[in-house]
């Protein structure tokens, strides 16, 4: 097989997948281990990953909760090929009217459902001493969240950027938490079926290279990075401006070998422990699972969590520390 | 051999036929699930017969955590309740404007052409004001759907009153009928079992602007239910859910048909029997 | 005694086609006019010009004496081919309807004794007509000769001075037509009405009128059939109508049918 | 004074009757607007029309960053392309499917509860099947579109069929015709100006669709660009693009109208001029 | 000479609802049937029975001695009352259909010479009924009269052994009626016809047909309406018709009709 097809959908931290594929830089590296790669975009984020884990793709981009809670308890043995980088601010929980988070007890709130919202949700609800029966969860699309907020109902939301700064710009609104305090558990990676991967490793050193190819050129502030993010503002409905405060919010992860440290950190393997009994308790595992730790996660030193005769979903730092050493 | 055209199918056999599709259907994706399932027993996309009955089960047995109801029957009552406000709004609508600009010239002619205007107007494309006007709470799912048939039926009554046979306005007014009277006693009556049709015509669009406004901002109901289970792909549970959502949707257009018949006899009188 | 109906030099126009052309006509009360005329010639736009529907382009028409309301009223009943009941309403419903209306402006709807005096009244005029054993039945469980019956009761009980008819005859069988014929004759005498009826067969016309009008084009330009319209070409005292006029309406080649100029003829 | 239901303006009041509910929501509009705008000038949700007029002279001059064409032209032609190929291939299946079982009683008898079923299907709630087996390509798209409209065009060209006079097809069979000529000759052509007004029935469930599936997985289209921009509240985007899908959505109503007048008087003869 | 047609105790039931019983009857090649009688009295049941669009549900019936073939084939022609004409056709159009059907089993349609010698056929059917005029226009846009010619003709460009007409002229007006009248008895000499003619009208069945049936019940249950059918009560070779026979049979009270019993009557 010398055809792959990965799926990306609009976000601070995937948009690099835009430009790597419009500017060419995906299909040289396709080229280079004489593969192709096609590379889409899917606007709505969950349908990408159900295509995934149906099979109609070969990767995509998603953070580590929905890594664990769509393919790898659907069954998809999958490896987390890229640690793009973890949310540092870009989610966040926000009042209306209110400035401290424990005021949230007995709102409304409109979020996601069983997205890393949530998740960040009752992390935040935890940090105060209170937890999820304190207030009401609204589920809301995350397109229409912002008009939602402006029509002056909701008075909490909790979501993520570009909304965040759109809500944040509305009068009498306040950030009461936000992803920096709980940093390095909402993680955007690039998920890769693992079977594929281990059949074809041309495919995870194509998708490394031009990887951190197109974060080398997006993080230098000279013209060719200004005008890689300004393309990359641009194709997620913002502009130059725009897309730096997003970015300022987010830890990317520039340099593989930073990458490669945070996955074989301690931390890691707490906040997938951390995910899992979140996802359990709300029954995002399955019907069928009987504890947290039903759907094995691999880290990269042999270190597991949960059940390891069921392991769907491995982090795997191979690949990123091959771009490290410059092997690639 | 008789042509094609003139075979007629006894009673058994059109029984028979009618149902072989369904079953060729269910065949079809019994065998799909199980392929699937021998890859991946893990697989959530097409889950099996069994997994989905369990699935059904559960879900009209066990109670939700969150208001200790059973989920089905929640979620069922949410979005029945929606739909019938939604719909009830928009026929009230369709009716009183429906037959005014189809009665009465003068309205006609000032807003005939603004409502096939908007008419035309995409709603999903105006959602953000519809929020602004109508805020995120029960008001703006029912005001979705409200949005969404109303034009639709107020120009289908409209066209139904103007059918109507100029005889019978004039024989009303040759009664001594005012405007008013004949909007009351002629044209009203003759048009309710027609609103019926035309509330029939666009249940169909009522359900799908009710998924949708479930979708964006919800706390329970059918599409509400359909689209956060979507997240973890629990197609155990979304299948069940389209079946149900079929059915009811059956049994609402049987109902009304009913009802109409029923209610409106001189109306009916004329139509075929199957 | 003041004409019931005077039509003073009426012309009536649609756009660039006149139809009716140069109209004088003065009917006395109690009188029965039967109109003839090739399909298209008109007919029906006289009697809508009579129900005040239309307006005449030009010339003017009177109701004893005063200029004829311009929109239908209660003082004329009409009975078309078709559509002439309410299908919503019971037969009882459909004669009720027009005793309602007047008595009850709002509501158009009458309660206790009111509704009661009224529903006397109106069963009495459907036992008039013969439909008394069908009271609660809706139109469309009747023949079509029981509709015409009811069209008729319908339009009788609000006692009306002058009654148009549109070939209100002409969808039903020979034999109910008949009597039908009896039926209008009667109510004609006794309800001491002016009729106008439109029909197509001119033995019908020559039978119940007490006065025959043959409508046809006066001039007739093969190249622009549009612009002239039909007027009386014969009106006819009937009884005086010997054979030779007869033959003479009769063989007259008309101007106005689609197919090929037809004389409004005999059914033979 | 002539009673209300016959009272009929003349030309010029016509006009001015049908212009006034326009001006009045302009005028509302504006009002609103203004209120907004004087409490917080940063206000997205209403922007004044100077700030329409701008965005729409930007989006129809400026190029697109991907291809370097004009945006508001590239949306407009993709989401055409997508809605032409949806209503056309439903078109295509409506007629096949629709004469197929209005003629021939036997595939009636086999098809045509099987139809109904899927009709009630509300398609929003099997979304996640549909892109499951159809991808998210350029397929889904049109898919989403057929599965959106086509049930209601056979089940309505279905109802046509069955509703030609019985005498045409009994004379068609005295004069020889075999049960194909008369599916080729007597009953396709004279279902063709019906499938036409079926299809201007559907086609703003079509623009609901197709706005459904650009949200989903496009990256140039109408849609598309409300869904891309809705995130950071640009009306000043969405608003032209709702005028512009409205306009669209009018002219193509108009077109098939006319095609339909031209290509089949027979059909149109009868109809009021007005 | 074997019959054209001929009836072997047939019988029609719907259900419960006996319509035609006991039917017995035989017709010659080139005889000219007319039929009145009631309204639904089973007149138009007897065509669809002769057409093969239903079977009898006892007895009989055979063409030329042959058992009747269970659908409608091109050696029957018919013509209705309404509907009998394609709209979406020109009038050519109409008339060309047959011919191209039966030499194009697949397309339907002729091409070049073929086309051109149809069309030669067709459109001498049309000046034979005289619409050589109107070759290009639609249907919509004749008269009620043109309209049932180009039925005719459309039929008759098959060589039908046997025309059916069911009312063909019911709604016409009596003018262009009569020219309908010289015109079948024309085509009905010119082409050696068998035809079978329902119509309302007792007098057109005298003037037109060489044989009249009458239909009615031939026996009556007040309390079960739908348990007797109808069957031929008078059965008369036209020229023995003296006026004895006519007043019985305009006399004799029917008993199907919903509203009276009618008897098939006389237009007055
Ligand atoms: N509203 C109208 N606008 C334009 N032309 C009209 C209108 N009403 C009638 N006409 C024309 O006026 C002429 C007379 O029509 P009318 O209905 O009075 O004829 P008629 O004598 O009643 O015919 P028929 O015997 O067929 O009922 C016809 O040519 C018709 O086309
Ligand atoms: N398909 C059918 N199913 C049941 N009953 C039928 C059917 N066709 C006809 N009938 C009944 O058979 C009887 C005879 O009908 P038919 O149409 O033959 O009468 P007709 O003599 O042609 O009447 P008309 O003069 O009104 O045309 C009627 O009572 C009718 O209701
Ligand atoms: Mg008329
Ligand atoms: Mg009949």
């Amino acid at each position: 097989k010398d055809q792959f097809r990965i799926a990306w959908s609009i976000y601070v931290g995937w948009m690099p997948w835009d430009y790597a594929a419009e500017s060419g830089i995906v299909k040289k590296w396709a080229d280079k281990y004489g593969i192709e790669i096609e590379v889409v975009q899917i606007n709505d984020y969950v349908e990408s990953i159900n295509q995934y884990t149906a099979g109609a793709f070969d990767g995509c981009v998603m953070t580590n909760m929905d890594a664990l809670t769509i393919p790898a308890a659907g069954g998809v043995d999958s490896t987390a090929l890229i640690i793009g980088d973890f949310s540092n601010g870009n989610d966040a929980v926000i009042l209306r009217d209110k400035t401290e988070l424990a005021e949230i007890a007995g709102q409304k709130v409109n979020l996601v459902e069983l997205s890393v919202s949530h998740y960040l949700l009752a992390r935040g609800l935890a940090s105060v001493g209170l937890s999820e029966r304190d207030v009401t969860v609204v589920n809301t699309s995350d397109a229409d969240m912002v008009s939602a907020f402006a029509s002056g109902g909701p008075t909490a939301v909790v979501t993520w950027n570009p909304l965040v700064s759109e809500i944040l710009a509305m009068p009498n609104t306040a950030k009461v938490f936000d992803s920096s305090q709980i940093p390095g558990e909402i993680i955007d990676l690039m998920v890769v079926n693992t079977e594929t991967l281990e059949a074809n490793p041309a495919l995870g050193k194509a998708l490394v290279g031009a990887w951190y190819e197109t974060l080398s050129i997006m993080s230098k502030d000279d013209e060719a990075g200004r005008a890689a993010r300004t393309a990359m503002g641009k194709a997620s409905g913002t502009d130059l401006a725009g897309y730096d405060a997003q970015l300022a919010s987010t830890k990317m992860f520039f340099e593989p070998a930073e990458a490669v440290a945070f996955a074989k950190s301690e931390q890691l393997p707490l906040t997938m422990e951390e995910v899992a009994s979140f996802s359990f308790d709300h029954g995002l595992l399955g019907e069928g699972a009987p504890n947290p730790g039903f759907i094995g996660v691999a880290f990269p030193g042999e270190r597991y969590f949960g059940d390891d005769g069921n392991l769907k979903l491995r982090f795997d730092s191979a690949y990123m520390q091959m771009a490290a050493d410059g092997a690639l | 051999m008789k042509r094609l055209i003139n075979q007629r199918p006894g009673r058994v056999s059109t029984a028979a036929l009618a149902l072989l599709p369904f079953v060729v259907l269910a065949l079809f994706y019994m065998f799909a699930s199980d392929a699937r399932l021998a890859e991946n027993p893990n697989d959530k996309l097409l889950p099996s017969f069994s997994t989905l009955a369990e699935s059904f089960v559960r879900l009209t047995t066990e109670p939700s955590q969150r208001t200790g109801e059973i989920l089905l029957w929640q979620d069922t009552e949410a979005s029945l309740r929606r739909l019938a406000q939604g719909v009830g709004i928009s026929a009230a609508i369709g009716l009183i404007v429906g037959v005014a600009l189809g009665a009465i010239p003068l309205i006609r002619s000032g807003f005939a052409p603004f409502v096939a205007v908007l008419s035309l107007i995409p709603p999903m494309a105006v959602l953000p004001v519809l929020f602004i006007v109508f805020g995120l709470g029960e008001v703006s799912k029912v005001v979705l759907i409200v949005v969404g048939i109303t034009p639709f039926i107020v120009r289908d009554l409209q066209q139904r009153v103007q059918e109507l046979p100029r005889e019978l306005i004039i024989k009303a007014q040759t009664l001594g009928a005012n405007s008013w009277q004949i909007v009351l006693r002629v044209i009203l009556p003759q048009v309710v079992p027609r609103l019926i049709d035309a509330v029939r015509l666009s249940l169909g669009t009522a359900w799908l602007f009710l998924i949708s406004a479930e979708a964006i901002a919800a706390t329970e109901g059918l599409g509400y239910r359909i689209f956060l289970v979507r997240r973890y792909l629990a197609m155990d549970v979304i299948l069940p859910y389209v079946v149900w959502i079929t059915l009811l949707a059956y049994l609402t257009d049987f109902l009304l048909k009913q009802t109409s018949r029923r209610a409106f006899p001189w109306y009916h009188t004329g139509e075929p029997g199957r | 005694m003041t004409p019931r109906i005077r039509f003073e030099n009426v012309w009536m126009t649609y756009g660039d086609q006149v139809v009716l052309e140069r109209l004088n006509l003065t009917v006395a009360p109690g009188e029965f006019c039967t109109i003839v005329g090739a399909s298209g010639c008109g007919k029906t736009t006289l009697l809508r010009l009579l129900l005040g529907e239309e307006t005449p382009s030009r010339g003017r028409i009177l109701l004893d004496g005063e200029p004829l309301p311009a929109e239908p009223g209660p003082d004329r009943g009409i009975v078309f081919q078709r559509y002439s009941v309410f299908p919503h309403l019971s037969v009882l419903g459909n004669v009720l309807l027009g005793l309602e209306l007047r008595a009850s402006p709002v509501t158009g709807r009458l309660l206790g004794a009111a509704r009661r005096n009224a529903q006397e009244e109106a069963v009495a005029m459907l036992e008039a007509v013969g439909l008394g054993q069908a009271l609660s039945k809706y139109p469309t469980q009747l023949s079509g000769g029981m509709q015409q019956r009811l069209a008729l009761a319908q339009s009788l009980v609000m006692h009306p001075r002058i009654l148009l008819l549109d070939e209100p005859f002409g969808a039903l069988d020979p034999g109910i037509r008949r009597d039908m014929h009896e039926l209008v004759l009667r109510l004609w005498r006794e309800n001491n009405l002016t009729v106008f009826m439109v029909t197509h067969d001119i033995r019908e016309g020559f039978y119940l009128g007490t006065r025959l009008l043959v409508f046809d084009k006066l001039r007739y330009d093969p190249d622009e059939p549009q612009a002239y319209g039909a007027g009386i070409t014969y009106d006819l005292p009937i009884g005086q109508a010997d054979s030779e006029t007869l033959a003479a309406v009769l063989g007259r080649p008309g101007a106005a049918a689609s197919d090929r100029p037809p004389a409004p003829g005999l059914q033979r």
